[in-house]
């Protein structure tokens, strides 16, 4: 897989902007930040639910971000898809069955009897009882809808996943259950997955790499372990430093005096690094100057002129 | 506007109290314009009448009287002379001549685009020989040419007043001579008259007159009955028991020169073109029932379109009919039909009283002798259309009205050129007979032929005839009130009481 | 004595579709000054215990039995006016969407100012504007004078929960419950909204209730910690001894379902879903999804076994260890 | 803002050329309005000649194209019926239409709000019950009937109001009842149930929880933000009564639109008809700008989108 | 409930009308005029709701007049219903040109009121039980329309719809399988609502003249025949009158009802 770099504007409103980033056969690439910075319109623009205005998408080597959208259906089959909101990525009028099949059916890949097995196949595979067969969505609590949207994205045996935000509308004890089973299935089916999520304790339970966006724009991509270990960007270590420890010994939030400081945040000019105005350690031509994606140490990137030592 | 208001809510004079000098009419419709020479409706008649002045007028008996003119003179065949009386002056002042006869009378003589226009065809000339005398020159012997200048149409308007304000000028603010003078008019709401001071006949005994108009039944009713108005015209049948047990208020009823009537297609291929099923077809249909039942009397069966009170009237088919069903059997069966008969019959519904109940009822009176009817009942635009189209099939109803209240009017449909495309009745005997009454200066022989023609008529069923149409005013106590057969209306006739 | 007592609440809903028991049989207590957690999972009753304790069940839910002392009164004899002075002024409230919990029409100043003048009779107009214009500089927003004439739309997330909190605040309340005051907002804002609150309160010196069901907010926040599960209170501990110790299977469960920055090995998670108050199923109604249940558990609910005042966990296994108060 | 209005003005452009087109092809289908302006016995050369007068007899395009371009000059032909500019005869009875339509709607506005949030706060109770079956009522009942019923009983019997016409006061009382009843049925369903989902709503909720007396809950909070739907409907039935008030015109023989509208249609006056249809048009989508321009005011939120 | 019952016997009644009907619905007897409704005085108990003013019984008129005011209130919410259906789902989910030519459709027809524009129509061609059926639904489409539109456009963000998309389904079968299944609830409250709504249309339009045309019986036709004689024969008028009412009544309770039952998040 070949890196891909886009960017999408809507109504003159870019969504992402200049966004580059490789994934890796058989990994899981995570994608952070805070809401609204563009996670999803980058996973949409790779399966084209939305047409990037600009850039390309490289899949097995193909540029398909520029092939026409008819020509887009084949690999359709290769890449799939997982949404946040399992109450509304259902058909509320479909049964499970036609659910999970409609992939099949859509590319004729089974029929009859053989659809039939396959569909237990795939419920099995993602912990389902077959039994419910031939329920509706709503007679399901949200960690068996999410089960449902994962049977039916795997239907295919696509190579690629976008999973977006997969266990943020789910309750505590299942987000861990649907994490588990996305992490089983990468290992039994070999997928790899795009992992998008707000989340960081989330992101790093399942991700081989992750990257981190701010307002459209990747500021730092790198592994797992580098990301916390070695933290580049100054808004990553923010971000990273925001999340609740679950140790009540350590608590943090309440201590320091940061009560205002993040206010004025719209203030972004379209010069310059776009976290300058919230960065404790900006200088001056951060203010002017943007900072390009560079590859600071060995498959680590950072987008900031002044990245932290450590 | 603030007139209707006033006398809307002028409850307080129970039933209508005219002590005031005001009289309020409501008719079932608004006149079109104010143009006398534009208008063919009898709405726009009641009030022209009082508003213009002609060179004769019609009585009460409907005879012929002069209006305007003092003496007239029959030169030749062809050419009249009219004396006006003198000191005649319109409702600005100025004087009524021959100057103004000449130019209403050659106006409505050339200029096709009025609706009055086809009837004063058979004028060539109007000369003005001096200040108070017009010469008139027909096309041709005319015995209808007192009726013609009688009629509407044959208002004498000012000439210079129209030519200084032009048509448009005139039609806004219409200057006549009659004892009203115009006030203002509310498109589908109402017209306003007042005395005009200086008529130079017997003033007017109102001083004003408001025609609303009206158009839902009920509400006319009870504008009637509640004093809101003293005069309404077209009182369905339902709503005489209304206005007639109302202190108050009564019912009066008139005729008119309407006929009603089945015209039969006589074209070849239609079953109608037998002379035994249309007779069949008469025999069928029982107008005194249908008279007596639906329209509670308001009517008189007939076997002519020239009733009585129009000239050329033939006594002996008025007040008749002819019915007997097992007669029509016999006859549907000897013209090959006894194993039944299906027609079309089309009938307007909303445009004469209770039409779509009457055709309801002879579709049911016809499927007695078996004759299937299939009726087509029709809005009063989309009937008309297929009137004059000629769209209809075997049988269509339609009311006809006498403008002229002379038989010529009426029995020119029986003309081979009339009858083409309609009924297509063709005898030329009965041609022959018309063209003759229609140059024949001799009233006796003239009235003869006009019998004559009615009798072959009816015979040959060209129409089947139903009955001459009555109308029905709702009075009100504080007013005397004698309907007319051409149902206009004088103010002046309607007496306070 | 505690600043309020909700002692054995029993709270339904009367639906078209019958009967809802949302709440059977909830204690707790709150100290003044203090921060008392409640978790629990989507559905457990964490909000309609809120809304019960200041009466805003609508007219559908009702509160069958128990009692909520205040002060030493008990909340559930009040009359409607006499609750009226208690809400806002006595014990307030913070909703979770702060986006819907504004009026969109109002000006946000305006809804501050209202609390104000409800419940300091004695501040005249000018006064209460003054005194919504410093809350709102309180809860840390900029330019507050111009953004008093703003809406709630024209505002951030973030901005618009501060809202929430001086309108909270503005009279001073003795107790503030927060019901998942941060869920719907970003970590860095969540950060500042809560250190915010944990600022303030200890200021003013006001007691919180802290709804979530992010046991990271819980580590952060509170003092003392209610575990909530299908409408009733399955644990309740200090909050050092409840991470380091949790006793009932679902806390377990659910700390260690929860990932975390320094999480090292696979998550665990607790198997089945959770319950609705209709098909709540007989005996503890965690037993379908506990790894430990018994023979017991499926039949008989267990009672509220206490450690002491303020230790309870509600489990058979406890059973040999303490006794039954 | 100024741009929005700019835009719903352009948007205007292709919506009037439909209905100009929609328009001229029904009524170049309608017939001949020469059979309804001549006597029964006239004959087929009087009526040849009135149509050759009045352009009847070009071909489809020449006289649709005749009249678009007539129209950009603002001019509807002549009136068969009036013989008169159709134009200012649509004009002159914009006054009676506007004056009954406003009276109805405060008529309706009057009924519906109350009503509509009594029985929105009092849900499933007999009053709610009462309510809702009196509006469904109201709605199921034909105008014309209350009309006849209305004047039968207070113009007749009772005398209490003139039977019908235009004028004073007391004239317009019957016909904006009879108007009224069906707007505000319709008015009273939809107050109730926006106010219903509005009291749901967290603001609500929040309001109670500060101590907002109920009573101002629902007028202060609630109410406002319930307007924004009645504002909708307001307008919405406004442009239905500004052409439909056509069956309470006939009874009550009010002179507006409606009426002249039916008797146009009646005659064939298909000028007058063309005329009527496109000032209706015009107008209702004037009525439609003018609400979204009330959202504006009232609603912050669209005015700072 | 109570609306499903007046709808299911209303129906019944159209359906068995021979067999309910005492007289022949059209046929005159003119003996019999105008007889009063059996209870009052000058009525007899031959007929129980009285005869009109041409001697039929108007209880058996009403019978038959059942079944065209239904068939005209179902048949043309078909067709509205229909042609607003297909053009609201396709307008919104192709969007874009599509969408701004056919709302600007929607906006000319919206801006003509139904019941101006159906007056012009009928006055065109004569006003048959077919005509009156196409032409009501052809004036009244853009309701559904827009409705069906703006379900739609929210819909259609939805994710089941993307995730339809993302496999590579077809807009026929997207539509077909995602959306119109989805927006049927609405679709048929507000087909409900309309039956009822066009059943007082027809009677506003017999008001005109332009309703159903005799021999055919509808309310509507009845109501405005008895509509003169309100003052004097009451029960003309007043049966059709409170038949109307009770139906619509019926119809409305069922839309509401249908509404509760069809709403929740199925
Ligand atoms: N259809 C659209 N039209 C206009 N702007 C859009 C559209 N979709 C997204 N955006 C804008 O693009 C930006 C990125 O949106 P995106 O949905 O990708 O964010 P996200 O990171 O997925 O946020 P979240 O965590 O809330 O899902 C946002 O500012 C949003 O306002
Ligand atoms: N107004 C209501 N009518 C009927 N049932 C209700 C109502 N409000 C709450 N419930 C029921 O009471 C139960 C508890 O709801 P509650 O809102 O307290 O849950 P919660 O713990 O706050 O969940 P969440 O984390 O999703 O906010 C739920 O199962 C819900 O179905
Ligand atoms: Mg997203
Ligand atoms: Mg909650």
């Amino acid at each position: 897989m070949k890196s891909g770099k886009f960017k999408r504007t809507t109504r003159y409103v870019k969504a992402v902007d200049d966004v580059s980033f490789y994934v890796k056969k058989g990994e899981t690439l995570g994608i952070v930040g805070e809401s609204g910075c563009g996670k999803s319109t980058t996973g949409n623009s790779i399966i084209r639910l939305v047409e990037p205005t600009s850039g390309e998408v490289f899949f097995n080597g193909e540029n398909i971000a520029s092939v026409k959208p008819k020509d887009f259906r084949p690999h359709k089959k290769n890449i799939q898809m997982i949404f946040q909101d399992p109450f509304s990525s259902l058909n509320p009028r479909m049964h499970v069955f036609d659910i999970i099949a409609e992939p099949l059916v859509t590319h004729k890949l089974y029929k009859g009897k053989e659809l039939e097995k396959r569909v237990v196949e795939l419920m099995e595979i993602v912990g389902l009882d077959p039994e419910l067969l031939h329920r509706y969505p709503h007679e399901f609590s949200g960690g068996q809808r999410q089960r449902i949207g994962i049977a039916r994205a795997i239907a295919l045996n696509p190579e690629l996943i976008i999973c977006d935000e997969p266990v943020s509308a789910l309750d505590v004890s299942i987000q861990a259950q649907v994490l588990n089973l996305l992490k089983r299935l990468q290992k039994e089916l070999d997928l790899t997955y795009v992992f998008i999520a707000h989340g960081i304790p989330a992101v790093k339970y399942v991700s081989d790499r992750i990257a981190v966006m701010y307002m459209g724009e990747i500021v730092e991509v790198t592994t797992n372990e580098k990301l916390f270990s070695n933290t580049l960007h100054p808004y990553t270590k923010r971000l990273i430093s925001a999340v609740p420890s679950t140790d009540p010994t350590k608590r943090t939030i309440g201590d320091s005096d940061a009560v205002a400081d993040e206010l004025n945040q719209e203030e972004t000019s379209d010069q310059g690094c776009k976290f300058a105005a919230r960065c404790p350690f900006a200088q001056d031509n951060c203010l002017v100057d943007r900072p390009k994606l560079r590859e600071y140490a060995k498959g680590h990137y950072v987008k900031c002129h002044y990245p932290l030592k450590h | 506007s603030g007139e209707s208001g006033e006398v809307g809510t002028d409850n307080g004079t129970e039933n209508g109290s005219v002590s005031d000098g005001n009289l309020v009419i409501a008719q079932s419709a608004d006149i079109t314009t104010l143009d006398p020479q534009d208008s063919l409706s009898t709405n726009g008649e009641r009030i022209f009448r009082n508003m213009y002045n002609r060179l004769f007028a019609r009585n009460q008996d409907m005879e012929i009287v002069p209006e305007i003119v003092e003496s007239y003179e029959n030169v030749d065949d062809e050419t009249w002379h009219f004396n006006l009386i003198e000191g005649i002056t319109f409702h600005n002042g100025e004087e009524l001549t021959a100057e103004d006869v000449k130019f209403s009378l050659e106006r409505v003589m050339t200029d096709q685009g009025l609706k009055e226009y086809p009837y004063f065809t058979q004028l060539v000339e109007v000369n003005v020989l001096d200040t108070y005398t017009v010469e008139i020159v027909t096309d041709g012997p005319m015995p209808t040419l007192q009726h013609v200048l009688a009629k509407s149409g044959a208002d004498i308007l000012p000439k210079d007043y129209v030519e200084e304000v032009g048509m448009d000028g005139f039609v806004e603010n219409p200057i006549g001579s009659g004892p009203y003078q115009f006030v203002s008019w509310d498109v589908d709401s109402e017209v306003v008259l007042e005395k005009f001071e200086d008529y130079y006949g017997e003033p007017g005994i109102w001083d004003m007159v408001t025609v609303r108009a009206i158009s839902e039944s009920s509400t006319r009713v009870g504008e009637l009955l509640t004093g809101g108005v003293q005069l309404i015209t077209d009182v369905t049948p339902n709503e005489w028991d209304r206005v007639n047990d109302n202190e108050g208020t009564s019912l009066v009823q008139g005729e008119t020169t309407r006929v009603m009537l089945l015209m039969n297609r006589l074209t070849e291929g239609f079953a109608t073109s037998d002379e035994r099923v249309r007779e069949a077809i008469d025999l069928a249909i029982d107008q005194q029932a249908i008279v007596d039942s639906v329209l509670r009397g308001s009517g008189v069966p007939v076997r002519s379109r020239v009733p009585e009170g129009v000239f050329g009237t033939d006594p002996d088919l008025y007040d008749t009919y002819v019915h007997d069903k097992e007669r029509a059997k016999e006859l549907l069966a000897e013209a090959g039909y006894e194993d039944g008969l299906e027609i079309t019959l089309t009938a307007p519904r909303g445009r004469y009283p209770l039409d779509g109940e009457v055709a309801e009822l002879i579709a049911v009176m016809l499927g007695e002798v078996g004759i299937e009817v299939n009726l087509e009942l029709l809005e009063s635009g989309t009937f008309i259309d297929v009137y004059s189209e000629n769209e209809n099939e075997e049988l269509i109803m339609i009311g006809l009205a006498d403008g002229l209240l002379d038989a010529s009017y009426s029995l020119v449909h029986y003309t081979i050129d009339r009858a083409a495309g309609q009924t297509d009745y063709n005898n030329p005997d009965v041609d022959q007979l018309f063209q003759d009454a229609s140059r024949n200066l001799d009233e006796e022989s003239r009235l003869q032929q006009f019998k004559e023609i009615q009798q072959v008529v009816a015979e040959e069923r060209p129409h089947t005839f139903l009955y001459q149409d009555k109308v029905n005013y709702g009075v009100s106590d504080s007013i005397q009130f004698e309907p007319r057969l051409d149902e206009a209306l004088y103010f002046d006739h309607i007496q306070p009481n | 004595m505690n600043l309020l007592e909700v002692k054995n609440l029993h709270t339904s809903f009367y639906t078209d579709h019958g009967v809802i028991p949302a709440l059977t049989g909830v204690s707790f207590s709150v100290k003044k000054g203090e921060v008392l957690g409640i978790v629990g999972e989507s559905g457990c009753g964490k909000s309609v215990t809120s809304l019960s304790i200041l009466q805003l069940l609508g007219n559908k839910g009702k509160i069958n039995s128990g009692s909520i002392h205040f002060k030493g009164q008990d909340l559930t004899t009040f009359s409607t006016k006499k609750m009226r002075k208690v809400r806002g002024n006595e014990i307030s409230m913070i909703f979770q969407e702060p986006l819907t919990s504004l009026n969109p029409l109002i000006r946000v100043g305006k809804q501050i100012e209202e609390t104000v003048l409800l419940h300091k009779e004695e501040l005249s107009k000018i006064e209460a504007r003054n005194h919504a214009i410093n809350m709102m500089k309180m809860v840390g927003i900029p330019q507050a004078e111009e953004k008093y004439a703003y809406y709630p739309h024209q505002l951030s997330g973030g901005m618009r929960q501060r809202i929430m909190i001086a309108i909270a605040l503005a009279c001073d309340p003795e107790l503030l419950i927060a019901d998942e005051p941060t869920t719907a907002l970003d970590v860095t804002i969540q950060e500042q909204i809560l250190g915010l609150m944990k600022k303030i309160t200890r200021e003013l010196d006001t007691s919180i209730i802290l709804i979530t069901h992010d046991l990271g907010v819980v580590a952060e926040m509170v003092d003392r910690v209610v575990v909530m599960y299908s409408g009733q209170v399955v644990e309740e501990n200090e909050v050092e001894k409840f991470f380091a110790n949790p006793k009932h299977p679902y806390s377990k469960g659910l700390i260690r379902s929860t990932p975390s920055i320094d999480q090292e090995d696979n998550l665990e998670s607790i198997k089945g879903s959770v319950p609705t108050p209709a098909n709540k199923p007989s005996g503890c109604p965690f037993h379908p999804r506990c790894p430990f249940a018994m023979e017991i558990c499926k039949s008989q609910a267990p009672e509220n076994m206490y450690y002491g005042e303020e230790e309870m966990v509600n489990c058979w296994l406890y059973k040999e260890e303490v006794k039954t108060s | 803002m100024k741009k929005f209005i700019i835009k719903r003005l352009l948007e205007l452009i292709p919506v009037l050329f439909i209905i100009t087109f929609v328009v001229f092809v029904l009524v170049y289908h309608a017939g001949d309005p020469v059979s309804l302006m001549l006597p029964e016995d006239a004959s087929q050369e009087d009526r040849e000649y009135m149509r050759e007068s009045l352009g009847l007899n070009d071909p489809f395009i020449v006289q649709y194209a005749n009249f678009v371009m007539d129209i950009t000059r603002g001019n509807f032909g002549t009136s068969t019926r009036y013989d008169m500019d159709a134009l200012p005869l649509v004009i002159e009875r914009l006054p009676a239409t506007f004056e009954l339509a406003g009276a109805a709607m405060l008529v309706a506005l009057a009924i519906s709000i109350p009503l509509g949030i009594w029985s929105a706060n009092r849900r499933n109770s007999y009053v709610d019950l009462f309510i809702t079956g009196g509006s469904v009522l109201g709605k199921a009942m034909p105008n014309f009937w209350l009309g006849i019923m209305l004047i039968l009983l207070l113009a007749v019997n009772y005398q209490a109001f003139p039977v019908s016409g235009r004028g004073t006061f007391m004239h317009l009382v019957l016909p904006a009842i009879t108007l009224g009843t069906s707007v505000a049925a319709e008015m009273t369903r939809l107050v109730r149930s926006s106010m219903l989902d509005t009291l749901g709503q967290d603001y609500i909720r929040t309001a109670s929880s500060k101590g907002v007396p109920y009573v101002k809950v629902v007028v202060y909070h609630a109410f406002r933000n319930t307007l924004i739907p009645v504002i909708t409907i307001t307008t919405l039935q406004l442009s239905i009564l500004v052409s439909g008030a056509i069956i309470t015109e006939s009874v009550f023989q009010w002179p507006g639109l409606g009426m002249l509208l039916v008797q146009a249609v009646n005659a064939r006056d298909m000028a007058v008809v063309q005329a009527s249809v496109f000032i209706i048009a015009i107008l209702v989508i004037l009525i439609n700008l003018i609400t979204d321009l009330i959202y504006f005011i009232i609603d912050p939120r669209i005015k700072h989108s | 409930m109570v609306g499903l019952f007046i709808l299911i016997s209303v129906t019944l009644i159209a359906i068995f009308a021979d067999f309910i009907a005492p007289y022949s619905p059209t046929e005159p007897q003119l003996s019999d005029i105008l007889v009063p409704p059996s209870w009052q005085e000058g009525g007899t108990s031959a007929y129980l709701l009285g005869t009109d003013n041409l001697g039929r019984d108007v209880f058996s008129r009403l019978i038959y007049g059942t079944r065209v005011s239904l068939i005209v209130g179902v048949l043309s919410v078909v067709v509205a219903g229909f042609i607003g259906l297909i053009i609201g789902v396709v307008s919104a989910y192709f969007g874009k040109w599509v969408d701004q030519i056919l709302m600007r459709i929607v906006d000319a027809f919206l801006s003509i009121p139904s019941i101006l524009f159906i007056m012009v129509i009928l006055t065109i061609f004569s006003p048959s039980l077919t005509v009156l059926i196409i032409v009501i639904g052809l004036t009244t489409w853009v309701n559904y329309a827009r409705i069906i539109r703006g379900e739609v456009l929210s819909l259609k963000e939805r994710e089941f719809v993307k995730a339809s998309q993302t496999i590579g389904t077809s807009h026929l079968t997207i539509i077909r399988k995602n959306l119109i299944p989805n927006v049927m609830s609405t679709f048929i409250v507000i087909s409900t609502l309309s039956v009822a709504t066009t059943i007082i249309l027809e009677a506003s339009l017999s008001f005109l003249g332009l309703g159903i045309q005799p021999p055919d019986i509808s309310w509507g036709g009845m109501l405005n025949d008895g509509r003169d004689y309100l003052a004097t024969h009451w029960w003309m008028g007043t049966f059709p009158g409170i038949a109307i009412t009770i139906t619509v009544l019926g119809i409305i309770f069922l839309g509401d009802w249908l509404r509760d039952v069809l709403d929740p998040r199925l």
